[in-house]
């Protein structure tokens, strides 16, 4: 247990060395303090992994201090060390060890960089918080703590308009977000009386019938209510459809952070969370079906987007929001496993793309604009080739990694009897043709054809390429060597953190007709999405390099399509005017009309006028007139006198 | 043939040694010259303290109340306490207008004579136990202060402020007149005590005793200023010579507060259910328009005045509550004496801002008082805030007290209704605040030097640090106000 | 109806009469002796009551004091007789409402039914020996003394009053004031007005009521 | 122990005494070292007050009572309990940090500043501590006056306006009040606020001191409607007036509902939860959306303590819908402790931002607060930048802030008494970022486009150490806020069974 | 015979001449003294007759004091008028506006 909160403790000493103290301790030191930190991290977690994983030692649990006791309420700051933690954690620290890396090159000439290595560092610390927790809290706790720091890195170059504005987005996005995540908690606390994941799911079967009401008149099933806001908070941060406006704009941000948060880790946060709490979701049959469902629908459709993209970033960008969709699908159809699996191989060739375009970026002296590059295949070769390496895994081309994550998850959404499943099966296998479809357009718009950028380029430096090698060497064979163990062995490898009902469990229907990782790829060519993914290829080819003007007519063609796809079917157009603007507007008003106007004007100062208005007027009757006075004096007899001698 | 039972002089000491102190201040001053007449203040000054003594010795050498000189004279412990408060006010008011009068070339033998028989007149009015001391000391108080507010002779505002008093004043003497003849005619008896039993005792006719109530109200009444009997209240104490407002503002009040309890308490306690309605007329209509005209005025002493109207009304509130109350009476009575007390303070440092030929009594030349003068300015504040009732100064209990009755007399609705005038009164005081703290003084400010001699300024000092060592420790004043009217 | 009621009735309207005329008279000397006129009147009631000592003061000393102070007074002022009655008219029917009501109130609180006969009887005629002036002079300085002693008070106070306000000393303050004299300021014995200069100038218009 | 028995007396009277000491120093600079070593001393004195403190009781300690004024049964007394112990130290804490920013910024009237701050100070400590209605009124009113001349001596251009406005609202809440407790003293024969409770009045009456007390406490808090003096009082205000309103002055509302409101009038509160709730949540929402148009900072961040305050009022009158549906009064605990959590964040947060904008517009010749005057701060000021930061986020309620604990136990409690509460609630997530974070954005993000900004200087070592202390108070609270929540324990159980209605 | 409430009328008719006396006139200040002197006066009677009718001297002693008091009250007014008319030049009611408001 020590060791995992120290694996979580290290980065937070780096990101705090390297806060307080990096302008005096100067860039290396800072690179030095973080990197021996965060790799000492991913050493041990290393470790944490291979006992708990590989050697199947029991998860451990423990509290290292009660941070709020409240009556029956008990708030702890622990930690959970299961199988699932412990894969994410060697995930997590693997993927930002090779960030730390890369960024020394990527980030040599900014200003920035002490800074730059401590938001790192935290991110990694708040990022394995967030897997370590053993309670919604804590998780909370993490998931708000990359949030920031996401939030921060976006914003990075604080000066760049659109830098910020993007960090605002993302952190806005999240927090809508986040109010669904923290009501679930609340619904939580509420019927179960704990956060503990343990007490939590070891109880969830006690409320299957207990309804809630939400609104007069509307109740609702309460661990549906709970799936469900939960949910809400896993669609923000994982940008499924419609919290997914921000990811694209978090493309401003310095690509490492986009390797890092936006494509391996953070964004996977809410895939993580939702298999955490599969024992909830897997009696909510009702929220399953909507993860599935808006899991299909942002695979589809966020992959169309990245096909009319022309930042580089940006495609990838997309392609990370299809790719979470996939995930999120896979937790539709209980395939737990499958999305984790996913999740994985996503992180390693996602993050390969990310780093690989970087380098690109880096080459073109932070030049994104895909019309702008072309041809570079011959100056950085292996750049290229781990950018093909990582766009042959996205495009599901056996044996690459993302073939196997992809194709146990096409399989399990077939086999799935979840409301839905037959939408997003559809949605998964047009998936299989868009995905291809946009990464090797941009792949082929990058190095391939003519050379449009002016300037030399130069194959980037070691620190660069090393990450580069690095993560390419899982993204071919991290899916070969994990599908077995993953999904189909038992135990699985992640063991007891995943619950699936018998009857969902599609992976065990799956587990029959598996035969091993090379039979599976052999047999690629017998599935549909084999030939989908090649289709996808040769259309990308056609319309980038063989006939490029077959696209300009077809976006002659089909301009009406076209525009909705460039206006990204119009969710930021609806958030500028309606909710920011909106917002904006009734704000206005409540502070013009009826804080100033009514509050203000009418009642406070209005009082005030009136009272003076009063006062300057009753000044009058004080004529300075003696016979006045001496009236005032009678009339006030008089009226006494009536009123008590008559008895008025 | 007569019942006739010698009188205790003893009694009537304090009065008897003021008479012979104010005819030895007249033959002194005649035959003074112009430059000794600090003589006369001093002489005065120290008879007033003797005077002081004098009461003093009675509080403990008259524990319960005793009447004599025919039922015309009494000593009891709200005459004693009365007297005190009195001779300290004015004392105070006489410390005060030394520099005033001096500077303005107002004739100050005459003053200081005239003041002392006002005095003699409230000290009349305390111990008055039947309706003619009750008249002869009001009338003894009122010409004298007539006279003091004409005596400021080449000012024109200071004798048309005279006139308007004089003829007001007279018309409400008239109608308390007219007032204890009815209750004359009733009973046959103008001794309060007297009255008290044999009103008691129902064989009055009611609608005479009614008429002759409000009468006598309307004139006492007068005497507080309380609305609608309060139109001179402001022009006089504009017009008048600051110090002889100070003064006016001061004594008089408590003493017409002691007639008033003794007619409306010891004389006509069953007619309480009609007082009650009729003072909570005037209190209403005295908070509220005091409090309301005030806010419309520029001239810091007009300001005051309607503020004195809005002070009255509150003390009237105390009186009303008290006959289904325990401490109504006392309430009011300490309302009074502190409001005296603050009131004093007030004037005086308009007065003492004020230099001869440049009358500084408008709002606007408080501007900045505190850059130029910062303990003046203190001082200031605390009295405003006094005023306004803001604790912890000596107002708040004041008003406290007052509430206290109202709730125990179930006038809640009433005590609701005071506060709202207390918050429409609060503006204008921090208006004052306001200019003294928030602003900076003009030049022409800048360049008049305040000077006053030390032991003014002692005075001043005594007088706003009264308004909050009062309200830090306000028990002992309390005690004593309950132990008068208990 | 007897001597007694011929009288009353007689001296009553003689003096609301009188009164009336000093309310209405547009001559303040008029007016005084319109007065004047009441206090008889009053005093021949007064005497019906029996109250022969103080109808006597009032005709003797108050007739005889004041009201010649009032004449003297209002002789020595100059007043202008022509605007007195201005506005006299145009409140008078307000005046007489108010005046008519609060007597009105006082009718209905005093009238004969609370002070009539039967409440009030007319007290038992005193004996041939009975004297008003013993009685009253009896009990004055008695039982009255202290009231006395502040009526008298009260006189001086009136003295000093009246004589410190009207009495004016020979020099009538026209002493230097040294003081004075040196706290003069420039601003108070120089004014500079600004005087907008005039372009040009014929001579046919010349500048007016620029030069005060 | 002459020291232990007296000690609540010497926290409150000991600054009085500085203020005088204060105003008798001659020099400015005598004036800043005496006053600050006065407020110093007294936060130390707040040591030993917590040491001596019995957690586990909900008695009143250090309790002192003598006679004050005989004739009314008005006692000078005081005593702490784990609430007003809490606002104590957090009153003395602020009330230090108030002196030492006011050594910087104030070049005027220096004595006078240092004075009228320890008065309001000691005033203050004074309103937690007083056990007596009346001793707690006159503190409660007595305040109003150095704080109605700071904002009016030391305030900017609107400051006239702004400083009889607050006086009079403050002044018009607390009227009512004052009738209320004669009444209640009319009732029971005495001032001690111990004696209120349990008295069973009928409902009426109940209703009646009920919005007596609603009048006074909402004003102070505010809350909607008639919070729109504070946007005017924070914004005129010096800096270190809006910090002691914001950090202080608007707890005394919160206080004053939990010990007179709550217990003295429980049917009547429980009845009339449903409206305070809605109130709240009105301010939460209603407020959170103004804040978002405002172009001043310390007027947005004004509007931000009013929506957080929102929820301070919140938990406190969500335990009668919780304990509605809930058996134990110990369901309860979390509302009422987040409520209280939620005035001691809040004055972390809201005070480190009104002394950065004080901070701020200190560099500006013109004092501007207006966002548009600034931009792009963060690359001249970077430490600024990265506390503004902090307290920023403690502002938005982010975890590991003190600003998350409270939200987080409100929202917590909302669910249990209804999901459209907490719903409603929670919505501040979005709009304290979206108006926070669009400030921070704007003053501190972007190109540099005012020229004034170029020349800016980083924190001094006096400002610095002002943001040190609240960072370390943000964190702590944050991270590990139960030695505030340890000694609330018994106090919250103690005030929910007498808030209980029978 | 006469009643006492006969005597009471007339002295309150004199007292309801003098009320109009003072709110009616405008212009002479010397007039309003003179009403004081005739309402004093219907006191004066008020007391007399009461005195009569209830066979006791204390409304006539009290009559006494009245008439040394407004004699003492008509000297100190005239003093006033004087001072005044000396300031002012005039002794006209609606003159005296300088206070007001």
């Amino acid at each position: 247990m020590a060791i995992a909160a120290a694996v979580a403790l290290l980065p937070l000493a780096g990101a705090l060395i390297a806060g307080l103290f990096g302008k005096k301790i100067g860039r290396s030191a800072t690179h030095w303090v973080t990197i021996v930190l965060v790799g000492a991290a991913f050493l041990l977690s290393c470790y944490l992994f291979a006992v708990i994983v590989l050697l199947g030692h029991p998860p451990v649990e423990g509290v290292l201090y009660h941070w709020v006791v409240s009556g029956p309420f008990n708030f702890d700051v622990a930690i959970l060390l299961d199988h699932l933690s412990a894969t994410m954690l060697f995930i997590v620290s693997f993927i930002s060890f090779m960030v730390h890396i890369y960024t020394i090159g990527y980030m040599a000439d900014d200003p920035g960089y002490e800074r730059f290595f401590s938001y790192v560092s935290l991110f990694t610390f708040a990022m394995l918080i967030l897997v370590l927790a053993n309670n919604f809290l804590l998780l909370f706790f993490g998931w708000e703590g990359v949030g920031l720091v996401s939030y921060l890195l976006i914003g990075f170059w604080f000066k760049r308009e659109s830098a910020v504005d993007g960090g605002l987005k993302a952190f806005i996005a999240n927090r809508v977000g986040d109010v669904g995540f923290i009501l679930g908690i609340a619904a939580v606390l509420t019927y179960f009386n704990s956060l503990d994941y343990h007490t939590v799911f070891s109880q969830a079967t006690h409320l299957l019938d207990t309804t809630m009401p939400l609104f007069p008149g509307i109740h609702a099933s309460v661990i549906t209510v709970i799936c469900v806001l939960l949910f809400i908070g896993a669609m923000a941060k994982s940008a499924q459809i419609p919290l997914h406006v921000w990811l694209p704009e978090s493309m401003e941000g310095p690509t490492p952070i986009s390797a890092l948060i936006h494509a391996a880790t953070m964004v996977t946060a809410g895939i993580y969370m939702v298999a955490r709490m599969s024992p909830l979701f897997e009696y909510s049959p009702a929220a399953l079906s909507l993860v599935l469902i808006l899991g299909a629908t942002t695979c589809l459709f966020m992959g169309f987007l990245a096909v009319v993209q022309q930042d580089i970033k940006r495609v990838i960008a997309y392609s990370t929001i299809s790719q979470l969709g996939y995930m999120a699908v896979a937790l539709g159809a209980s395939a737990y496993d499958a999305a984790i699996f996913h999740l994985i191989t996503h992180a390693f060739f996602k993050a390969l793309l990310f780093l690989a375009a970087g380098s690109v970026i880096i080459a073109l002296h932070h030049e994104q604009d895909m019309r702008k590059m072309g041809g570079l295949a011959p100056y950085m070769p292996i750049t290229y080739l781990t950018f093909a390496i990582g766009a042959l895994a996205l495009a599901a081309i056996p044996p690459f990694a993302g073939f196997y994550s992809k194709d146990a998850i096409i399989e399990a959404v077939h086999l799935s009897t979840t409301p839905g499943a037959h939408y997003a099966y559809f949605c998964v296998l047009a998936g299989a043709f868009v995905t291809p479809l946009y990464i090797f357009r941009a792949l082929f718009l990058t190095f391939h054809g003519k050379k449009h950028y002016e300037g030399t380029v130069y194959e980037s430096p070691w620190v660069v390429l090393i990450p580069l090698i690095a993560l390419a060497i899982p993204s071919m064979i991290a899916g070969g060597l994990l599908i077995g163990p993953m999904l189909f062995a038992t135990p699985r490898l992640l063991g007891s953190s995943i619950f699936v009902l018998p009857q969902h469990n599609v992976l065990a229907t799956l587990a029959e007709d598996y035969q091993g990782a090379q039979m599976m790829a052999i047999h690629a060519s017998q599935t549909m999405t084999f030939w989908l993914a090649l289709l996808g290829i040769l259309t990308a080819w056609l319309f980038n390099l063989a006939r490029p003007q077959w696209a300009d007519s077809l976006k002659k063609r089909w301009s009406y399509l076209y525009h909705i796809l460039v206006e990204k079917y119009g969710f930021d157009k609806f958030n500028q005017i309606v909710l920011v603007h909106g917002s904006r507007r009734l704000g206005e008003f409540f502070y013009k009309v009826c804080d100033l106007l009514m509050i203000d004007g009418l009642f406070v100062n209005g009082s005030g006028r009136f009272i003076r208005f009063f006062a300057n007027k009753g000044r009058r009757l004080q004529t300075g007139y003696l016979y006045h006075y001496a009236l005032a004096m009678l009339i006030g007899l008089a009226i006494l006198l009536g009123w008590f001698v008559l008895g008025l | 043939m007569m019942n006739f039972t010698p009188p205790l002089y003893s009694a009537a000491l304090p009065e008897i040694f003021l008479l012979c102190m104010a005819s030895a201040a007249l033959l002194i001053d005649v035959c003074l010259k112009e430059r000794y007449q600090i003589i006369t203040y001093i002489f005065v000054q120290l008879s007033l303290v003797a005077a002081f003594l004098l009461v003093m010795s009675q509080y403990h050498d008259y524990p319960s109340s005793i009447i004599t000189f025919s039922g015309h004279y009494v000593v009891d412990k709200l005459a004693i306490l009365t007297k005190l408060f009195v001779l300290v006010a004015s004392f105070f008011a006489f410390v005060y207008a030394r520099q005033y009068i001096k500077e303005r070339h107002i004739a100050r033998g005459e003053y200081y004579t005239l003041g002392l028989f006002a005095v003699m007149g409230m000290l009349i009015m305390a111990s008055a136990s039947s309706f003619l001391t009750i008249y002869l000391g009001l009338e003894l108080l009122s010409l004298s202060l007539y006279a003091m507010v004409a005596l400021q002779k080449n000012s024109g505002v200071a004798s048309e402020a005279a006139m308007k008093y004089f003829v007001t004043g007279a018309l409400a003497s008239g109608l308390l007149l007219y007032g204890i003849s009815m209750l004359y005619g009733i009973t046959g008896s103008i001794e309060i005590s007297t009255l008290g039993t044999v009103l008691q005792s129902g064989l009055h006719q009611d609608k005479v005793v009614m008429l002759a109530l409000i009468f006598i109200l309307s004139g006492l009444l007068f005497k507080l200023g309380a609305v609608p009997f309060h139109m001179w209240v402001p022009d006089v104490y504009d017009g008048a010579p600051t110090s002889v407002t100070l003064f006016i503002a001061s004594a008089p009040k408590i003493a017409s507060f002691c007639i008033l309890m003794r007619v409306l308490v010891q004389a006509m306690p069953m007619m309480n259910a009609t007082w009650s309605l009729v003072l909570a007329a005037a209190a209403i209509l005295s908070m509220f328009a005091g409090n309301l005209l005030a806010i419309a005025q520029t001239n810091i002493k007009r300001m005051l005045a309607y503020s004195s109207i809005a002070h009255m009304g509150y003390a009237l509130l105390g009186v009303l509550a008290g006959p289904a109350s325990t401490t109504g009476y006392s309430a009011a009575m300490f309302y009074i004496t502190t409001y005296v007390i603050v009131a004093a303070g007030a004037f005086a440092i308009i007065a003492l801002l004020s230099k001869q030929g440049i009358e500084l009594d408008q709002l606007e030349d408080y501007r900045g008082l505190n850059a130029r003068n910062p303990w003046l300015a203190f001082m200031m504040l605390l009295l405003m805030f006094s005023m306004a009732g803001i604790p912890p100064t000596v107002g708040f209990f004041a008003k406290l007290g007052l509430l206290e009755a109202l709730v125990e007399a179930h006038y809640v609705w009433l005590a609701a209704l005071a506060l709202l005038f207390a918050i429409i009164g609060a503006y204008y005081y921090l208006r004052i605040v306001m200019l003294m703290y928030f602003e900076e003084p003009h030049e022409t400010l800048m360049e008049h030097r305040i000077t006053i001699a030390p032991g003014i300024m002692a005075a001043v000092t005594l007088n706003g640090i009264a308004a909050l060592a009062l309200g830090l420790l306000p028990s002992a004043l309390i005690d004593m106000c309950r132990l008068s009217l208990g | 109806m007897t001597a007694i009621q011929i009288l009353f009735y007689l001296f009553s309207t003689i003096a609301i009469l009188s009164a009336l005329m000093v309310v209405a008279s547009t001559n303040p000397v008029r007016g005084v002796l319109s007065l004047v006129l009441t206090f008889f009147a009053m005093a021949g009631i007064w005497l019906l009551l029996h109250a022969e000592f103080l109808a006597l003061i009032l005709v003797l000393v108050y007739v005889g004091a004041v009201m010649t102070l009032f004449l003297f007074v209002v002789m020595m002022l100059r007043v202008n007789v022509a605007s007195m009655r201005e506005g006299f008219v145009r409140y008078l029917p307000f005046g007489i409402v108010l005046s008519l009501v609060i007597v009105g109130l006082i009718v209905v609180a005093i009238g004969p039914k609370q002070f009539g006969l039967t409440s009030m009887p007319i007290p038992p005629t005193k004996d041939i020996n009975y004297n008003n002036l013993a009685e009253l002079g009896m009990v004055l300085y008695t039982q009255y003394a202290y009231p006395f002693e502040i009526a008298a008070v009260l006189l001086l106070a009136a003295i000093v009053a009246a004589i410190s306000l009207t009495h004016r000393k020979p020099h009538q303050r026209k002493i230097q004031n040294i003081g004075k004299q040196i706290t003069v300021k420039r601003a108070d014995r120089v004014r500079l007005i600004a005087m907008p200069s005039v372009k040009k100038m014929n001579v046919s218009d010349k500048p007016s009521g620029e030069t005060s | 122990m002459w020291f232990q028995q007296n000690i609540l007396s010497i926290l409150i009277w000991l600054p009085v005494l500085g203020a005088i000491t204060t105003l008798l120093t001659n020099s400015d600079r005598t004036a800043r070292l005496v006053a600050s070593s006065f407020a110093i001393v007294n936060l130390l004195l707040c040591v030993p007050l917590y040491l001596g403190f019995d957690s586990s009781s909900f008695a009143l300690q250090f309790h002192e009572k003598r006679l004050w004024i005989s004739a009314y049964q008005i006692y000078y007394a005081v005593g702490v309990d784990g609430i007003s112990l809490t606002m104590i130290i957090l009153t003395n804490f602020t009330g230090l940090l108030v002196i030492l920013a006011g050594c910087q910024a104030i070049k005027l009237r220096v004595a006078q500043y240092m004075a009228a701050f320890l008065v309001m100070q000691g005033m203050m400590i004074g309103v937690f501590a007083a056990t007596d209605a009346i001793l707690f009124y006159v503190f409660w009113e007595g305040m109003l006056i150095p704080m109605y001349l700071s904002i009016g001596m030391w305030g900017s251009s609107n400051r006239n306006y702004a400083a009889v406005k607050f006086f009079l609202y403050t002044f018009l809440g607390s009227i009512l009040m004052l009738i209320a407790l004669l009444y209640l003293y009319n009732q029971t024969g005495s001032f001690d606020i111990q004696h209120y409770y349990g008295l069973h009045l009928s409902m009426p009456i109940q209703k009646a001191i009920f919005f007596a007390f609603l009048l006074a406490f909402a004003v102070k808090v505010p809350m909607w409607p008639v919070h729109t003096w504070l946007p005017d009082a924070h914004t005129e205000a010096p800096a270190g007036g809006s910090v002691v309103l914001a950090a202080l002055m608007l707890k005394l509302g919160i206080y004053g509902f939990l010990r007179f409101s709550m217990p003295i009038v429980p049917e009547a509160c429980a009845h009339l939860a449903g409206l305070m709730i809605v109130l709240s949540l009105i301010a939460i929402v209603y407020i959170g959306l103004v804040a978002i148009v405002q172009t001043d900072m310390k007027k947005l961040i004004a509007y931000s303590s009013i929506a957080h305050m929102g929820f301070a009022t919140l938990g406190c009158f969500m335990v009668y819908d919780i304990l509605h549906h809930a058996s134990a009064h110990q369901d309860a605990y979390m509302s009422l402790e987040g409520a209280v959590v939620q005035m001691v964040s809040h004055a972390f947060g809201s005070g480190a931002m009104f002394l950065g904008v004080g901070i701020l517009a200190d560099r500006m010749v013109s004092h501007s607060r207006l966002i548009k005057d600034y931009s792009g701060v963060a690359a001249r000021m970077p430490i600024f930048a990265a506390f503004f930061m902090l307290f920023a986020m403690s502002n938005v309620g982010l975890p590991g802030t003190a600003g998350f604990v409270g939200e987080f136990m409100v929202i917590m409690s909302a669910f249990q008494t209804h999901f459209s509460v907490a719903l409603v609630a929670s919505l501040t997530l979005i709009l304290a970022s979206s108006y926070t974070l669009w400030m921070y954005k704007r003053v501190f993000f972007g190109p540099i486009m005012n020229q004034e900004v170029t020349t800016m200087q980083d924190l001094n070592w006096l400002e610095t150490t002002n943001y040190v202390l609240l960072a370390i108070g943000v964190f702590l609270l944050g991270l590990y806020p139960a030695p505030v929540l340890n000694v609330l324990h018994a106090t919250i159980g103690h005030l929910l069974s007498l808030s209980m209605p029978a | 015979m006469i009643s006492l409430s006969d005597f009471l009328i007339v002295a309150a008719i004199l007292f309801g001449i003098s009320i109009a006396g003072i709110i009616i006139n405008r212009k002479n200040i010397i007039v309003l003294l003179m009403s004081i002197e005739l309402m004093l006066l219907a006191v004066n009677t008020n007391f007399i007759a009461f005195s009569y009718f209830q066979g006791n001297t204390v409304g006539e002693l009290f009559v006494f004091f009245i008439l040394a008091v407004a004699a003492a009250e008509a000297a100190i007014g005239l003093a006033i008028m004087m001072v005044l008319f000396r300031k002012s030049g005039t002794i006209e009611v609606d003159k005296l506006d300088l206070l007001k408001g």
